[in-house]
Parts: structure tokens; C-alpha cells; sequence
């Protein structure tokens, strides 16, 4: 395990610039996800046109990895469509080895290939500690979308 | 300094790889780590002479209750209670939960107020939250100073004729704080209050004498001082344990059953319902005998050279923050810092593939971490069988976190 | 019958000699013998892999935490329950007190009735005293039939619609007997009220299926199903624990604290307050582990075996009175006996001198003592590591104890 | 150990066959005793004239221990002075090994010599165990006279 491959350089960009990183003016959708035991603490909030993401805000304190992952998540749903997200969703739970596959066969050496940016996430995988931290984003969003039904 | 490094072998996990390095443990404000002679105790009870106490009519339970009771002679005797004073129970918390429920619940009224510490553990906040709904009372915090140290001239203040319970730990988890607790009880006392201490952090790692800090209550657990998980001490003053309702129903606790009451059986046992952690009482009563052997002034004095040497060179680190006092006289080897701005769940991971075990987070004292604007920081702690080359590879580390960061 | 001979040498306590015989344990209703695999889990995790739980950010408390949250899934697996319905505490009688405080407490209301049995043991009774008393609700009482069964016709003429709760035990400590759960928890249910079963008898002996039995809580000890004390189960069905305030508050077991109130951690979190048991959480996996591969039909049917040949050959002796079902199906290994005008006690010292250890007293159920008109009776029970040689010289010693009072 | 010196003759006879074993009028002074973990029941009522024990009674539940040393006491204490009763609990305790004796040596082997018929209980000594059963009485004793005062 390196700490080189977890703590990668574009980790580190959007843990100390993030993202979408104000709040809407009015929400259509919003949630709030912590974890107690590290003490994490992720805002969510959207706004929809139909059925797509027309705006995003990822807020929160918490370590470089949730941080990140709810920066990069934010890039990456924005402009995407409900369904389009569900897919993103699966695919980094795949990555994080939290969800199996039961389409494509994942290469362990690069479990995030089908990602883009996201990609820079899988070395968490090999931190099981940490694999809550990457996901609670990932959770809060899927409570935003909910909350903007 | 009373060098302690001779006992290191007296820890087997000591010997432990963690991560391709051997491993340091720097996180027994969590938990402590158990020395051979108190896991054989345990062992040993379970090979020779386990039997339930208090109960058979034979020699092997016969055997088995005078090892437990011998074990609360012990421990009795460590903070200088009587034996009847001594109830067994799971833990801090348990011990805590037991007075705020027994004491509380009977005694507490509207209008009544609580007084605790922004600096207490969630154990010592959550139980009072729990009997306030029931009751009606109010909880007040004193705060602490911009050294640290708890506001004791606050805390006086405060103090009106309507706080019934004062209750404080006599060493922060976080801070590493040791409160003036026999000033702080004479307060509580002339004020008409009881005191109750959370002396979890204190216990183990220094001389404790409740009739010297004249504590009404003190609560402590096993496993952070050497003994096993599962089990913990409410101390109490013979006459508040006796006028005191028990919190928990059951067996050995009642001296009889009618259908619809009972009367309880004498202190302590009216506290310890059902079967209690015999076990673990006799692996208690082992660590005490430990800790005895070693001496409380040189356990105290070793963790106070390791404290000095950790506070000297963490200071020296660039953008590195200490939470609490820097006069080692008064405080515990309990260290929270954070590093620049990375993250202390970060620090943790960047130590833990070093082998080296932190702690990092609120520490269950979230009213504190917001008080410090520290929503998390992170945490080293020492006990009897760490040395200075621990809070070296420490120090290298938190190096290499600066290193992975980018912090200039 | 299935033979378990072959598992005593996995008991070292049975090696050991007592007042010059070998030990014959016959007290296995009060606490259990352990095999080496328990003891060397509880040693090999202090040795090994020791750390607080849920907390640390490094890889040994990661370690710690999944042995103790696999030791969870493997007791709930053994009752048939999801993992989050089980919180671990301290033991069946701290289980039903979180019962009884954490639902009872916060439901209850004058008018309301408790409805328990004759056979219950103090832990499943002073519970429901104690919040009765801040209640207001009532206690009343099933009786049994003249062969020691529960008597359910009874049962259900009392369960009308201000009973509440409904509480029992799945097996007699004292009478052996093995009471219709599944049915009265449906009577239970059909009159709106809550099914509450003591399984500490239960569990150790026989397939438990929480889903069979529809029980709504269950609770149930380690130690008497050869695993270590300090720890105890609590199962509820999911929704019943989500709905249920916490009875004891602290760390672990939270989401949030502020000053003046706090929010809760998801189930079973929520009620484990403080450091848990956790290697004895880890002991209890191993304990299920073994009796796993035991399989419970094997011990159940060896006990069936050893029981029926020890009332065969008890009943055989003159002035000897044995209370409890004489049908093996319906019953456990307790047996509860009077010799002529032989105390109870010193039956035991007789027994006891030669090696037998066997309880004497009211067994924690003065009610059900009172109502038999035994204030104390003898008890012998069995387990997995007893042999029919035990009941052999079991009966041999009773012989002797008839001499020695010269009962003719 | 032995079980014959543990329940010699005398005892059984006591057990079998309590003396002073039915309730007084109206008792001077009563006191009831109990040991909730092995359920034996004592009762010790007492009519006094002056300081002397003018009449007695020993009435209980419970195992041979117990009630033979109920028996036994209420003959011994029948007829004597507070002050004499007082010596007599002190020896009694020396001989159970509950005290220890300031004045006189113990023979190991007769703890009881001093104490007449109730030397049959000195065999209870060896049975740590049963100690409390054959003490029940005595604390009983000592709080009826509290009582009576
Ligand atoms: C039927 C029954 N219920 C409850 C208990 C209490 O269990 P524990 O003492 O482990 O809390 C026991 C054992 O003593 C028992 O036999
Ligand atoms: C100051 C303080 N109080 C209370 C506790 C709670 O102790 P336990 O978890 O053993 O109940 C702790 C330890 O976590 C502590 O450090």
C-alpha cells in the first residue's frame, strides 16, 4: 500500500480548492451527511432542470478524502441526468469495492478506469478505513436527489 | 525519569508488526494494552477455578467469589476506599449512567442544576442529558482558560445553591488537563453539592485518593489501565452508596423478591445486578497489582519525562497546534494537535502505514471540539511501556505528512 | 444420543481435582466451563490485536473492530436475527433492564400491566419493580400447573388489553422447563402487547430462532453457554430498536452532542454507551463458533440423553422429590430436587466433598421458591462436556448424604 | 475435612429437633435474620428480667447449620446476663475463626473447648462456606438484645 497512491496530487488540488464549493440560492434538493465517529460533515444541495442536474453545491469540513470526493463529485454530476448519475453511482461503488459488478470485470489495478477524473479515488480502496470517508458524499447525494422529488 | 523500558516485554503486542514496521502504540487514552500477567490471570481463572460467585454451596464458587472479592480489595485499596465502597460495573460510562440514573433521577427537580466542564467526555455529559429529560434539571458547563487549565473562578461562580451535582473529570481526554479536583469538591460541598468524578484518564496513570480529593461519586474503567475490556468501578461514600436506589434490577442484588417489590442486599452488591465480570474483575485486580509493583510516583513521573520530551520536540514542527497546557506538572500524556491544515484522520493513516497508532477525531468530547474550533484533531497518548524513541518515530512521521501535504 | 465424550479434554477445567475427587461440575444453569477456544480467543486478541473499537483511524483498531463486529454477525446468525438487531451489554439481566428502562420506562403508564410468570428468575421481575415504580404500571403473574408447565390457559384468561408487555422465559433456571413461546408471543400479540423472552436458559441448550418464536426482545448471557462473563446479548426486532430510546448514554453511542441534548448513533450502536465488551464480544463469537460445530441438535439430544437418565435413576431414590416435568421433550438439564429433611445445603457440602459441585438455594427465584413451598432446593444441571458417569456419582453422594443424616 | 465432624450427632439432633422453638407471648426484644444468598431464616425473640435472659426463643427455616445453631445457642443463652452472653458470643466467634482471641490460645484442633455443647459446631470451622450458616443465629442474637433495650 502507498500512501503516494491514496494521497494523489489531484486529491490534495481538490481537497485545498474545492469545488462547487457555494451555496444555492434556493435549492431544489438538499441533504446533510456526517459520520460521528471521524466527525466528516458533507452538505449536498441541487438544483434540477427536468430531469438533469442544473446546479450543485458540495460544502463541508472533514479530511482530504471525503473533501475531495465530495468536490470531484460535484464536477462530476453536474449537467448529468438522473440516470446518468445512478450510473456513476454504481460504478464508484464498484471502484470502491463497496458494490460488486455484475456486468463488467473489474481490473484491480486500475478499479476506476471508467471514471474520468474520478479515478484518482481508487487507491482508497486499499484503505478500508478510509472507504467511508470517499462515500459519504456519494450517500448524501443520492438523500439530495430523494429530498428533490 | 524512572526508566520503565525494562517492562516492554511484559506487553506481548508489543512485538507486533504493524504495516512492515514494528508497532508503536500511541493510543492508550483509548484503550491500554495488557500485560502477560494480567491476560494469564484471566486465562487462568477460566482453567482452574471458574465457578459464578456469591452463590454455590461448593468449594470452586467458593474459590472463584474469594478471588473476586480479593480483587475488590484491591482495587479498594488503590484509591484508598473501604471495600463496600467499590461496586463493580462495565465502565466509565456504566458508572457515570449509575449515579446520573440512581442519584439523579431520585434526587434531581426542576430548577435543579448540574454543573459539569466544557471539557468533559460524552460519558459525563449524556447521562446528565439523559436524567434531565426525566427530571427537569439543567445542565451548566464551566469553561476552561485560554492556558487550557479549567476555569476554576468560573466554575466558583457558578456554583449557586441550585446546582445539586458537580461532576468533572480529573483528567481531560483531550487536553491532557488535570483539574484541582479537592478544591473543586470543597467548593461543590460548601455549596451543598455533590461531587462526582470522571476519573477514567486519572486512575491509570496516577496516585488517585478519593478521601484525599474527597470525591461523592468516582468512576473509572478497567481496560485503560492495564486490565481487560468489560469492566469498570463506581466508587461511592459508604452513606450515599447506601441511601442510593440501585439502577439495574436482578439477581444477587436483593436481599428478597415478593411479587411486586423487593429489598436490596447490602453495598455493594445492591449495585451489581445479575452475574457480574468476574473474570474481568480478577484480571482488574492483576493490572492494579501491576501498576502497584511498578509505583503509581514512577509511573507518573515516567509518562511526565515522555510528556516533556513529546511537548519539546512536536513543538519544534512546523504549523503543528498543541491543545493544552504546556506545564507538565499539570497535565496528562494525552497530546491533541492538529498539523497545518492537514486533516487529522490524514495524519492518522500517513503514522498508521509507519506503524504507528494515533487517534484522531472528536475523542467523544464534541461540546470541547467545538469550543476549540477543532472539530478534529489528532491525538497521541503514552502509558508505562512507551519510550522517547516512539515520540521520535512520531515526530518522523508527522515529517512525512508534510512531505505527502506539500506543506512548505 | 449423541455422544460428546470426546469434547471434555477441550475443558482444562475438568482435569482439575477438588477436595481430593476429580471436579464434576454439575452448575452449568449458573455459569458455564469454557473450552480452550474461548480462552485463547480472549488471550490471542490482548496479545494480538487489541484496540478500542469504531474509533481509531489505524489499522489495529480496524482489526479490533471487524473481530468484534464478525463476533455480532456470528451471534446474530445463531438466533436467526440481522446483525443490527443485536447489541451487546453486559448480560441477561443488564438486557432486560434495558429493556425495561429504555421501553418500559418511556410506554408505560398507570393502568398498564406487566404480565411475567410464576418461573421467572429475579432478573426478568426486578426489572419491571423498578420501573413500575416510576410508572405506575402493575405486575402480574402466570402461574404454572401441577407438572410444572407454564399454564397458558391462565396465561391468556390474564392478557387482556392493558398488559402491555408480556415477559418469560424460554426455560425454567429452576423447574426445567421449556415454555410455548411462539404461542404466547401470537396470544401476546393478538392482545396488543409486547413479547419479551429470558433466554439465558434458552440459548445455551437449544435452537433459538427469534423469528420462529416472533419474540419481540430477547436477551441472553455468555457465560452460560461457554462463553466469558462480562457480556450479554440483547436481540429486538429492528423497528422496536429504532423506536427505542437508549437506556444508558456516553460515547459510541451517539450521532451528535451538544450542550443541552444529543442525537443518537444508528442501531445496535445506540445502545452500546462507552467502550464495550469487546474481547469478550470476541470470547462469545468463538463460544458460538464451538458450539456451531457442536450443532445444536447434537446438544440438545445430549442433554435430552443425560436427563433422562438422571431422573430415571434420582427418581429411583427413596424420599427424593424432583420439581420439574418428568417429560424430557418439554424440559432442560436443571434438575431441581429435595432430599428427606436434608437441607439443600448441606446436601451441597456433602456433594461438595466429594468432588460434585451442585447449587443449592432458591436459584434467584424466591417467588417461584415460595410458591413451591421449597424455600431452598438442590439443583443439578448439565452440558455438553457431562457424562452419565457425573449422574452415577451424583447419585452415589446423595446415598452418602442419606447416611450421614441417617435418613433410613 | 470431614463430613462426620462437620455434622457430628449433636447437631443432627439440634437440626432434628429444635429446642426453644416456639414463639414468646410478648417478647421484650425480637430480631430477625436472614441470609438472602442461601435463604436460611432466623428469629430470635427474648424476655428479659433485669439483665438476665429470662426466656428465649430460636425459631428459622434453613439448613442443619443454621437451626442446630440456633438451637443450641437459645440453651446457652437461656438464664444468663448480657454480660455473660456477651463473653459467650466472643468465644463463639474465636472458635469460627471470625475473631481472633486477644486472651487465650486456640488449640487448632479444639477451638471450641471453652464453649461446652456448642464445641459441636467447632467442625463448621473447616468449612469456610458454612460459616455464615452457623454465625446467622448470633447476629440475630446480638440485635434482639439491641432491640430489647
Ligand atoms: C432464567 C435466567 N434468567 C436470567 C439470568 C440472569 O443472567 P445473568 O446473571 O447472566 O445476568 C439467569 C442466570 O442466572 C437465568 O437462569
Ligand atoms: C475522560 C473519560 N471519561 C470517560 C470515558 C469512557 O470510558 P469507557 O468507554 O471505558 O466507559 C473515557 C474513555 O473513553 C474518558 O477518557
Amino acid at each position: 500500500m502507498s500512501l503516494n497512491e491514496l494521497y494523489r496530487e489531484v486529491i490534495l488540488d481538490h481537497y485545498r480548492a474545492p469545488r462547487h464549493h457555494n451555496h444555492l440560492d434556493s435549492p431544489d434538493g438538499s441533504a446533510q451527511g456526517n459520520n460521528p465517529l471521524c466527525g466528516d460533515e458533507v452538505t449536498i444541495e441541487l438544483n434540477l432542470n427536468g430531469d438533469r442536474v442544473s446546479d450543485v453545491a458540495a460544502i463541508g469540513v472533514g479530511c482530504s478524502i471525503s473533501q475531495a470526493s465530495a468536490s470531484m463529485m460535484s464536477e462530476a454530476v453536474f449537467g448529468k441526468t438522473r440516470e446518468e448519475i445512478d450510473e456513476l453511482v454504481r460504478k464508484f461503488k464498484v471502484m470502491m469495492a463497496i458494490e460488486e459488478s455484475a456486468e463488467e470485470v473489474v481490473d484491480p489495478d486500475r478499479p476506476g478506469s471508467a471514471l474520468g477524473d474520478l479515478e484518482a479515488l481508487q487507491g482508497v480502496r486499499k484503505f478500508p478505513v478510509r472507504i467511508k470517508c470517499a462515500d459519504l458524499p456519494w450517500i448524501t447525494l443520492e438523500q439530495a436527489l430523494e429530498s428533490a422529488e | 525519569m524512572t526508566d520503565l523500558a525494562h517492562i516492554r516485554s511484559d506487553f506481548p503486542i508489543l512485538q507486533e508488526e504493524m504495516n512492515g514496521h514494528p508497532l508503536i502504540y500511541l493510543d492508550s487514552a483509548a484503550t491500554s494494552q495488557k500485560p502477560t500477567a494480567v491476560i494469564d490471570a484471566i486465562s487462568g481463572f477460566y482453567q482452574k477455578t471458574n465457578a459464578n460467585v456469591h452463590r454455590g454451596a461448593y468449594t470452586l464458587s467458593d474459590t472463584a467469589t474469594d478471588l473476586y472479592e480479593e480483587a475488590r480489595a484491591r482495587v479498594a485499596g488503590f484509591i484508598n476506599a473501604d471495600r463496600r465502597e467499590v461496586a463493580f460495573n462495565r465502565g466509565t460510562t456504566s458508572a457515570l449512567n449509575q449515579v446520573a440514573y440512581g442519584w439523579g433521577l431520585n434526587n434531581l427537580e426542576p430548577g435543579d442544576k448540574v454543573l459539569l466542564s466544557l471539557m468533559e467526555h460524552h460519558a459525563n455529559i449524556v447521562p446528565w442529558q439523559l436524567v434531565s429529560r426525566h427530571t427537569g434539571a439543567e445542565l451548566i458547563y464551566a469553561p476552561y482558560t485560554d492556558s487550557y487549565a479549567l476555569d476554576v473562578d468560573a466554575l466558583e461562580s457558578l456554583l449557586d445553591e441550585n446546582v445539586k451535582v458537580v461532576s468533572i473529570t480529573a483528567m481531560s481526554n483531550v487536553l491532557g488537563t488535570i483539574n484541582p479536583i479537592r478544591h473543586i469538591a470543597d467548593a461543590a460541598h460548601r455549596a451543598g453539592a455533590l461531587m462526582v468524578v470522571d476519573a477514567a484518564q486519572a486512575v491509570p496513570h496516577m496516585t488517585v485518593d478519593v478521601k484525599q480529593m474527597d470525591a461523592d461519586f468516582l468512576a473509572f474503567s478497567g481496560h485503560k489501565m492495564l486490565g481487560p475490556t468489560g469492566i469498570g468501578v463506581l466508587y461511592g461514600k459508604l452513606d450515599l452508596l447506601e441511601a442510593m436506589e440501585p439502577a439495574e434490577g436482578g439477581g444477587e442484588m436483593i436481599s428478597d423478591v415478593q411479587l411486586d417489590s423487593s429489598t436490596w442486599a447490602e453495598v455493594p452488591h445492591k449495585f451489581e445486578a445479575g452475574t457480574p465480570p468476574i473474570a474481568e474483575a480478577i484480571g482488574l485486580g492483576a493490572a492494579v497489582e501491576y501498576l502497584e509493583k511498578l509505583g503509581m510516583e514512577a509511573v507518573r513521573s515516567h509518562e511526565i519525562d515522555l510528556t516533556a520530551y513529546a511537548l519539546d520536540r512536536l513543538g519544534a514542527i512546523q504549523d503543528l497546534t498543541i491543545y493544552g497546557p504546556t506545564d507538565v506538572e499539570t497535565r496528562g500524556g494525552a497530546v491533541a494537535f492538529t498539523l497545518a491544515d492537514i486533516h487529522p484522520h490524514d495524519i492518522a493513516t500517513i503514522l498508521d502505514q509507519q506503524g504507528i497508532a494515533i487517534r484522531a477525531g472528536h475523542h467523544c468530547a464534541r461540546p470541547l471540539a467545538r469550543s476549540l474550533k477543532a472539530p478534529a484533531t489528532a491525538r497521541a497518548s503514552f502509558y508505562v511501556y512507551n519510550i522517547r524513541s516512539d515520540v521520535d518515530a512520531l515526530v518522523d512521521g508527522l515529517e512525512k505528512a508534510r512531505e505527502i501535504f506539500g506543506v512548505a
